[in-house]
């Protein structure tokens, strides 16, 4: 057991499956001698050598599309665009190939590939390195779209991704890297995908999301225990597919549920959530389903990035005020 | 002031057999014996026949929009026969005579193009990408594959084929870049055939060849009559052969000429000049191997007419296998969507699995 | 007056605009001596010129991006992207730049553009030629998503939306081209963006739905009248910005809604309309909010096309079930 | 058989100041009078005086991560003052001498690497592109600018800059294609600093010179020795002309170096030999002009340091400027999305306008 970071997990996952699996290969921009502009790669190309930890040129769409050319020959690659904010050019690729490579030959080729992406906002970045656009990967059928929160979800999501035999979109809460460790048995155990976490339990609200603002939603949670408002938690992790019986059934039992996330409110992930609560959860609820969001804005600049997310003041005010309905 | 040329470029030009089937110089080993011949011409001939079968069923209501080589023969007969089986093709939606020679059957080519993805599921062990639409984009896969062959020293070779238009797209030039930085066992093939649906080649691009793109990425470049079956089967096995045996990319661009619509749902017509298609014809690749076959001796007249029925009869009889192919049944398109379908989607499925057979 | 195909409403739209205006200008694959695959531009480069109907090279991100500077140096661009399977090059100078040019510079440089994009199934096309992927857009901040279901409101919201001095993404049902006529004036009037039309009056449940989906709408409201179900049917027509009072205004009354989107049903658009639902309208609900859409598949090809798509039958099954709580 | 070289193309590299700073050949007009250098040579001080304040301002917490151009100057001088006020930069994030010489202020440029979208809003009627972060994307921005210029006959240059690892970018490529085939007045300067982050200039392509990726667009292209800021003004000054004037595209690749580490958030020492640093600093673009100067009596060490000074002290001021500039208030992040704010967004904004300014 060791105590590790986000970050440190990511590296220990993909060295574990390095070593286990001659299939596996690393691809992207600075991962090799640079160890990524992270360090999630760190030491990996020394370790297995340039022919697998592959430094590319500078092109985001290529290192997509060569993912499925690799995929399809039967090599599990990994690769990693630097940000999110450069993982746009990717989307024809992974749209219009790598989601439907299986289906389009009625099985013959797959594409078992992960893309990895640190996203998210809050560690005072550059302009375009900051956002958050989970759901537009979510609407792509033939997908799947992990997210960890924390470093033995990253360790265990990831693992599980690389050995899953379709396409993966592996996002990093990036404000996440280096904010907690945590006890991880470098043991090669998966942590099964397609399942949502359920992270705290509790009786009077069910409080969702995913990513980095998991660590606000508990904190809100913490928060309003003192008030004697007591949450449930549930990290989605797997947000396509979305295990929505894991939330259904929380919020058959609290009657009450807000959703957290860092994007954007419009079309967010969040909306696919209220919208099966709107479907399938509507006769339990006993108050409007809030969604804690960022604005329908583009994400600012450093200095007012702090009021562009939601903060655990946002979420413990929605809470209340979903409380207040009986 | 200093100024040095750093660099400097040529762009060669091949030919063997000119429009009028009359040979230019030696002719490569393969070629010597005239009826040696024979087969790459059979294969021109099936590659037209098919065309126009499926114009026809498509005309005819019984097939989705498809888009003809008609004219393109020489270019995909020759880079598809001059590939080895486990090389690996990555073809646009207009190189069915290429699947043909590796292997697909027209049945799973027409069942494709009927609107059934089954016809992209090749039975004959045939590894070859499937038809790839968004223009360029399977250019980067065939680096993947490239990379995978070079990783596992495999003495293979993937062949992304582009059109003239294709040549415009970022993806068409990242890949031949990054082809490059690793020296990856990859021919590009760009069959320029003058159009892109209206837009001419002068419209795609100043340069003066698209052989030319490859200089951007450091790669060999060359331009091959592409009308010349001979010239392009040879060009292509020597770039192969260098591939596949470490010495890196090349790309071939293969001048010819897209003599029919750009596809069943265009109409020609409304931007082309009739009197080019006119000049074009005089160009035909079938005419010109036909000539210098009949002028050498080993083909006739006769045997031309017998080819031609017996493989419009094989033409045929595929024509009515893919009628005969029952539809698929409508929860199918399930089926491969993951490997196994998530829990999430199986209530979906088992609407339309309800529906059974319609 | 005069009977126009929306395809047609179009054209007249644009010839309008072009000459009402020099600063419009066309550009584009095949529009241009060709008229564009579908005719949508068809006489234009004849009338206005070559250099302000431009075919440009095949290259989507170009075409994005160039529309860009043309739109910053105070031109106002429509630019077409030949079918909607090949909009993804375009996201990344859609989202990282269009979108957000008069943020980044604070009002110094805009962009008035337009990007049309025939979209959605049921012409039997060849692959990557059917889809709606409209959700994607509208998660992006920024930006406008105009989607016309008629003629009459192709013409109104096309001029509107070139008149609109920030970017929108003009997406033109391709089913409905040439499916109805509608006597239009080409008098030059815009039609509203942001705002919902309703196009039919009822009091038992709300449809809500846009593009193509429309006709099997109304259809399915003709059938369900013959079965006693009132319905109201409104046509989202702007998705982005959404005109969430519309329908709230509307629910409020009938107390019952489904939605009708041809796109894959996760994180499509109706999960955004399903959550503003939940949140703002929950207690005006009197029965689940169903939502009728395409399948979580890669859009099949054409033979298996029409069990994809949403059906007038489908839309009348789920409005049964919804009318049956009480 | 037939080949012939149906295309040649040399890429030349011009050079006019060595590293030693002697002069090689004849000088230019406009470099003929050594004093009238000094404006260039300011400039370059400008630039990395400025750089240097800004990573002294980024290490000490008082500002963003920052891109320095330090070793970089005599390019992004050179190209910037070679252009007209009405021709239009599209630069990256390490341009800032460019910005400064079009008339961007100081103070913008810390308020923007500070975290505030102020910064681009330019008051200096400059109509520049703001910063461009994601790689090569501005190019396709400039060829519209450019089509905007040729459409309204306007004499005016877009000035798209990219660095070597931008070249392999789809984007790029696309861009310097269009800009061919419209024959469009835009200057493509490629800033070979020899590194993308981590990645040597060997990793992006296989081809020996940046410039000919012109020969693919099949326009001109050439190389310069980008520390020599007398060759990098005349070129591009020759290239501006000719693009004015209707003589259409050219590529011009400087070769230079990065000195600083990519960015403030990265570590050179990871992946660059210290020996290369040395080595390449005998090149550095000002030293070489300094010498020069000095050399021809117009310049001496004490107007260098009294120019240091005085330049030190208006880079100091100006970051007082900008640590005083007022923060923004957080509602503001909703007043330039659109023209008009939507309806549907104003009660979002609303929240934010209750909170005031923080
Ligand atoms: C990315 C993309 N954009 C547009 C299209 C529509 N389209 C289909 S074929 C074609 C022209 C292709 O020309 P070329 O590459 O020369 O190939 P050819 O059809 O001549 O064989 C276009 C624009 C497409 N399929 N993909
Ligand atoms: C599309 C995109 N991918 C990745 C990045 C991250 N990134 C920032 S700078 C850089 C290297 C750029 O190298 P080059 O073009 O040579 O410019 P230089 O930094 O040397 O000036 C990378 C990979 C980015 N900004 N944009
Ligand atoms: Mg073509
Ligand atoms: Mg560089």
């Amino acid at each position: 057991m060791a105590e590790l970071t986000l970050l440190e997990a990511v590296n220990k996952a993909l060295a574990y499956e390095m070593a286990a699996d001659q299939d596996v290969i690393l691809l992207g921009e600075d991962i090799g001698v640079n160890g990524g502009v992270f360090r999630a790669t760190d030491g990996l190309q020394d370790r297995f050598g340039e022919d697998r930890v592959v430094d590319t040129p500078l092109a985001e769409s290529l290192i997509a599309g060569m993912t499925i050319g690799l995929a399809a020959q039967g090599l599990k690659p990994v690769a990693e665009i630097q940000f999110m904010g450069f993982i746009y050019p990717t989307i024809d690729q992974i749209l219009n190939h790598a989601a439907r490579l299986r289906t389009r030959t009625r099985g013959r080729i797959s594409c078992p590939m992960v893309l990895r992406a640190p996203f998210g906002g809050g560690i005072h970045a550059p302009e375009h390195h900051s956002e958050s656009t989970e759901a537009m990967f979510a609407h792509i059928p033939g997908l799947r779209v992990v997210i960890p929160s924390s470093p033995a979800r990253a360790y265990g999501l990831l693992l599980a991704a690389i050995r899953d035999p379709d396409p993966v979109i592996f996002l990093e809460p990036k404000r996440v890297y280096r904010m907690l460790k945590q006890d991880i048995d470098d043991s090669g155990e998966a942590l099964p995908l397609d399942v949502c976490f359920t992270v705290r339990q509790g009786t009077d609200i069910t409080l969702v999301s995913w990513g980095a603002m998991i660590h606000e939603t508990l904190q809100a949670a913490d928060q309003l225990e003192a008030e004697g408002i007591d949450c449930e938690v549930i990290d989605v992790a797997t947000i396509k597919p979305l295990d929505v019986e894991t939330i259904l059934e929380s919020v058959q039992r609290t009657g009450r549920c807000v959703i957290i996330h860092e994007a954007a409110r419009t079309a967010g992930f969040g909306a696919e959530i209220a919208a099966n609560l709107a479907e399938f959860g509507l006769m339990n609820l006993f108050a409007p389903v809030g969604r804690v969001t960022g604005f329908d804005t583009v994400m600012p600049l450093h200095l007012l990035e702090k009021f562009y997310m939601p903060s655990t003041e946002n979420i413990c005010a929605t809470v209340r005020q979903t409380m207040e309905y009986s | 002031m200093t100024k040095v040329a750093v660099a400097s470029f040529d762009i060669e030009f091949y030919q063997y057999l000119n429009p009028r089937g009359e040979i230019l110089g030696d002719l490569p080993e393969f070629a010597k014996r005239a009826a040696d011949l024979i087969p790459l011409y059979r294969d021109m001939i099936v590659t037209r026949i098919f065309d126009s079968k499926a114009v026809t069923l498509q005309r005819t209501g019984q097939m989705g929009t498809y888009a003809s080589s008609a004219g393109q023969e020489a270019s995909v007969v020759g880079l598809s026969r001059a590939m080895h089986k486990e090389d690996m093709l990555f073809p646009t939606y207009r190189e069915h005579g290429a699947y043909l020679a590796r292997g697909v059957t027209m049945t799973e080519l027409f069942v494709y193009w009927g609107g059934n993805e089954e016809g992209m599921n090749f039975a004959n062990a045939c590894g070859d990408f499937p038809v790839c639409i968004p223009i360029a984009t399977q250019v980067p896969h065939a680096v993947g594959a490239a990379y995978a062959f070079k990783l596992r020293g495999q003495p293979r070779v993937a062949v992304p084929v582009c059109g003239d238009g294709a040549t415009s797209k970022g993806d068409f030039y990242e890949g031949i870049n990054a082809a490059g930085v690793w020296n990856l066992p990859c021919v590009f093939a760009v069959i320029n055939n003058q159009w892109a649906i209206s837009q001419p080649r002068s419209r795609q691009s100043a340069c003066q060849t698209m052989a030319q793109k490859a200089i951007a990425a450091g790669i060999p470049g060359e331009q091959v009559d592409g009308n010349d079956v001979i010239a392009v089967y040879d060009r292509f096995v020597k770039a192969l052969n260098r591939a596949r045996s470490g010495g890196g990319p090349t790309l071939i661009e293969s001048i010819t000429y897209r003599m029919s619509d750009h596809t069943t749902a265009d109409d020609a017509g409304r931007y082309r000049n009739e009197q080019e298609l006119i000049q074009q014809k005089a160009l035909d690749p079938i005419d010109r191997l036909n000539t210098y076959l009949i002028e050498q001796s080993v083909w006739s007249e006769q045997q031309n007419q017998q080819l031609i029925e017996e493989v419009t009869a094989e033409v045929d009889a595929a024509a009515n296998d893919y009628l005969n192919t029952p539809r698929r049944a409508p929860h199918t398109i399930f089926d491969c969507l993951y490997e196994t379908l998530p829990k999430a989607y199986q209530s979906q499925a088992g609407r339309l699995t309800a529906l059974g057979d319609v």
